[in-house]
């Protein structure tokens, strides 16, 4: 794989670009993430956008993850998604098309990586626009002495939508939280759900299904369901970290059975 | 007192036009009140800001088409901004100005891309800022953009999840002298290009519904 | 490009006074110059501290002359404060600036507090209020939000003692640049904005509600 990647770079990449993309490596923080580093790549191929390369971009930017690897730099996780991705993409490309295969095709996905990159490069060329304009505190001015004739003294109170925001942050996250009262009815909690199950596991020599152990009339009301159901499973787990019960369940989905557990294993 | 304002003004609505007419001082005069109104704040001013200031009968879009005229070529123009009205030194006179120059505060390349998106994209939700730039959009850089009053929330999509959006504010386009955010530099051209469209990946529906949690009683035990 | 202006001002100071003489630009020009500073300081500017900021060779009292004619019978003066030069209103309009005199203090914390608790939870009665933000609301916070036209009276509550409710007005929707109040950012919305703390408080986005000891539980059913 390593080697053939070497041809395919002699091949279609002259050694200034290498030297180029070599130049990136040492520089890989610089990056704001996969697209990012795409787009500067893609623009050492020094064609239209649009009509870039993808199986060369791609192996652009693996052979960029590859020596990143050799000289041991962290590389955030992102990227080697991206990676995994192209390799992907580059297969797709070079293989004939599967028509058995479900899926957008290869040249689909490039159409939309290309489309990606363009807009990137495009939002990149509007923002330098923008902050290029004439900018007032710096390039025009507004009235340095605005006028308060007739000083009618009212006092106004106000506040920004932020301090409103934060303000309500700093309520809900404080660490005494309490659900509203009027929520609180649909509201099963771990504790009861230990309380009522704690004197019933005795009994429990054989596996039983955990539904049996939900309180009574919390079926129906399925937001009163979902949250015994979470207070229920949660009082389950609780107790087989304190060793006194087991917990199975035969495949995905199944229903979760729960055992006593004998007090010699203990 | 607004209101007591609005009432004369409905009188004199229910009677001859012409009474108005005659109450309303000569449209030079209205010149001199909205110059002196504009001048004297710092912040843009609406016209219906202005027809709440001035006396009743005024016609202030009418005297800010003269008052644009009269300032055309000076050191000082009359510019729109969004809905509102304010007076700026032109920019070809900048260099005269170090003294009362503000310190901006420098924004990361990130702050500044991210607030164009939102510039030319809005009304954009942050799901689709980070489609756009490929990254996540780090803690505080909204914030900052928000602090500076260069964007606000907009309405919610009316996607799945109902995500806030975000929009430029008049602050941004008084800060950048853009009379509305249609006069954005480029975006016909971006946008005839197709590269305004939000476009969804091969093979995936709609972008911005990632987050809507099922009502299927199994998922309470999927952990993620 | 302020720079590049700078630098080719710099190289005309340092060449001979004659030369300079020739550069210096047309009255006209200069009274546009002379218009901006004004326009923009923060305080009467003296014709020497003119002299000093528009490029050599320019005669400021000549411009101050020509622009003071200019602004002869307009919305704006030309005076002078002392030494110094200033544009002012006019007296005579004094009147349309009652607006501008309001003093504008920071609402206290219990007051936003409280206006976040209505804007989010509306319509909400005061028992509610009390048992979100755990004290009591005094009477004066209530009545300050409603002189502020921010909040005002919604529909009684069929609970028993039909208590009064409030909700957030058009008004506050305004202040705050909302479409309706429905547009607030969510809790998720704000933490993904940086407003709030990432740490996931106890009892929150999950469903076994109150204070659990235990974290690893918790996290379970904390969908992200």
């Amino acid at each position: 794989m390593a080697e053939q990647q070497q041809l395919f770079n002699t091949d279609r990449v002259s050694v200034s670009e290498r030297l180029a993309a070599e130049a990136l490596v040492v520089d890989v923080g610089a990056f704001e993430g996969p697209l990012d580093l795409l787009l500067t790549l893609a623009r050492t191929q020094k064609v239209d956008l649009l009509q870039i390369s993808m199986v060369a971009l791609a192996e652009q930017y693996l052979a960029f993850v590859e020596k990143a690897k050799e000289l041991r730099l962290e590389l955030a996780a992102d990227y080697l998604v991206m990676a995994a991705w192209l390799a992907f993409l580059k297969s797709r490309l070079l293989l004939p098309p599967d028509p058995t295969e479900e899926g957008p095709s290869g040249e689909e996905l490039a159409a939309h990586l290309a489309f990606q990159l363009e807009r990137l490069e495009a939002m990149r060329t509007a923002a330098a626009n923008l902050m290029a304009r004439d900018q007032k505190g710096r390039d025009f001015f507004a009235r340095g002495i605005p006028e308060d004739v007739e000083r009618v003294r009212s006092v106004r109170y106000t506040a920004t939508l932020l301090d409103l925001m934060q303000g309500y942050a700093r309520i809900r996250t404080k660490d005494e939280f309490r659900p509203f009262v009027f929520d609180r009815e649909h509201i099963d909690t771990m504790e009861r759900a230990l309380e009522r199950m704690k004197p019933l596991i005795g009994y429990a020599k054989e596996w039983t299904d955990l539904v049996m152990y939900m309180p009574d009339g919390w079926q129906g009301d399925s937001m009163r369901t979902r949250s015994a159901t979470a207070a229920t499973f949660a009082a389950t787990l609780e107790l087989v970290k304190e060793g006194k019960i087991e917990l199975r369940q035969g495949e995905t989905f199944a229903p979760i059975q729960i055992r006593r557990r004998a007090p010699r294993d203990g | 007192m607004v209101d007591e304002t609005e009432a004369t003004h409905r009188d004199i609505e229910t009677e001859e036009a012409e009474i108005s007419l005659f109450d309303a001082p000569p449209i030079g005069e209205q010149e001199r009140m909205v110059e002196a109104i504009l001048f004297a704040s710092s912040e843009p001013v609406t016209i219906r800001e202005l027809e709440g200031r001035m006396p009743h009968g005024c016609d202030p879009a009418e005297a800010i088409a003269h008052l644009r005229k009269r300032y055309e070529g000076r050191g000082v123009r009359l510019v729109k901004v969004g809905e509102a009205w304010a007076l700026r030194t032109a920019p070809d006179l900048g260099y005269l100005m170090q003294k009362e120059t503000i310190e901006v505060r420098k924004m990361s390349r990130a702050a500044i891309e991210t607030l164009a998106i939102i510039a030319y994209h809005q009304p954009v939700t942050r799901a689709e800022i980070e489609e756009i730039r490929g990254v996540s959009v780090s803690r505080g850089t909204i914030d900052q953009l928000i602090e500076m009053e260069w964007i606000r929330f907009g309405r919610r999509k009316m996607t799945p999840g109902r995500p806030v959006t975000f929009v430029v504010t008049q602050e941004f386009l008084d800060h950048f002298g853009l009379e509305s955010a249609r006069d954005l530099p480029g975006l016909k051209e971006l946008r005839s290009a197709g590269l305004l469209d939000n476009r969804p990946p091969p093979g995936m529906g709609q972008l911005s519904g990632e987050d809507d949690e099922d009502d299927d009683q199994g998922d309470l035990f999927i952990e993620e």
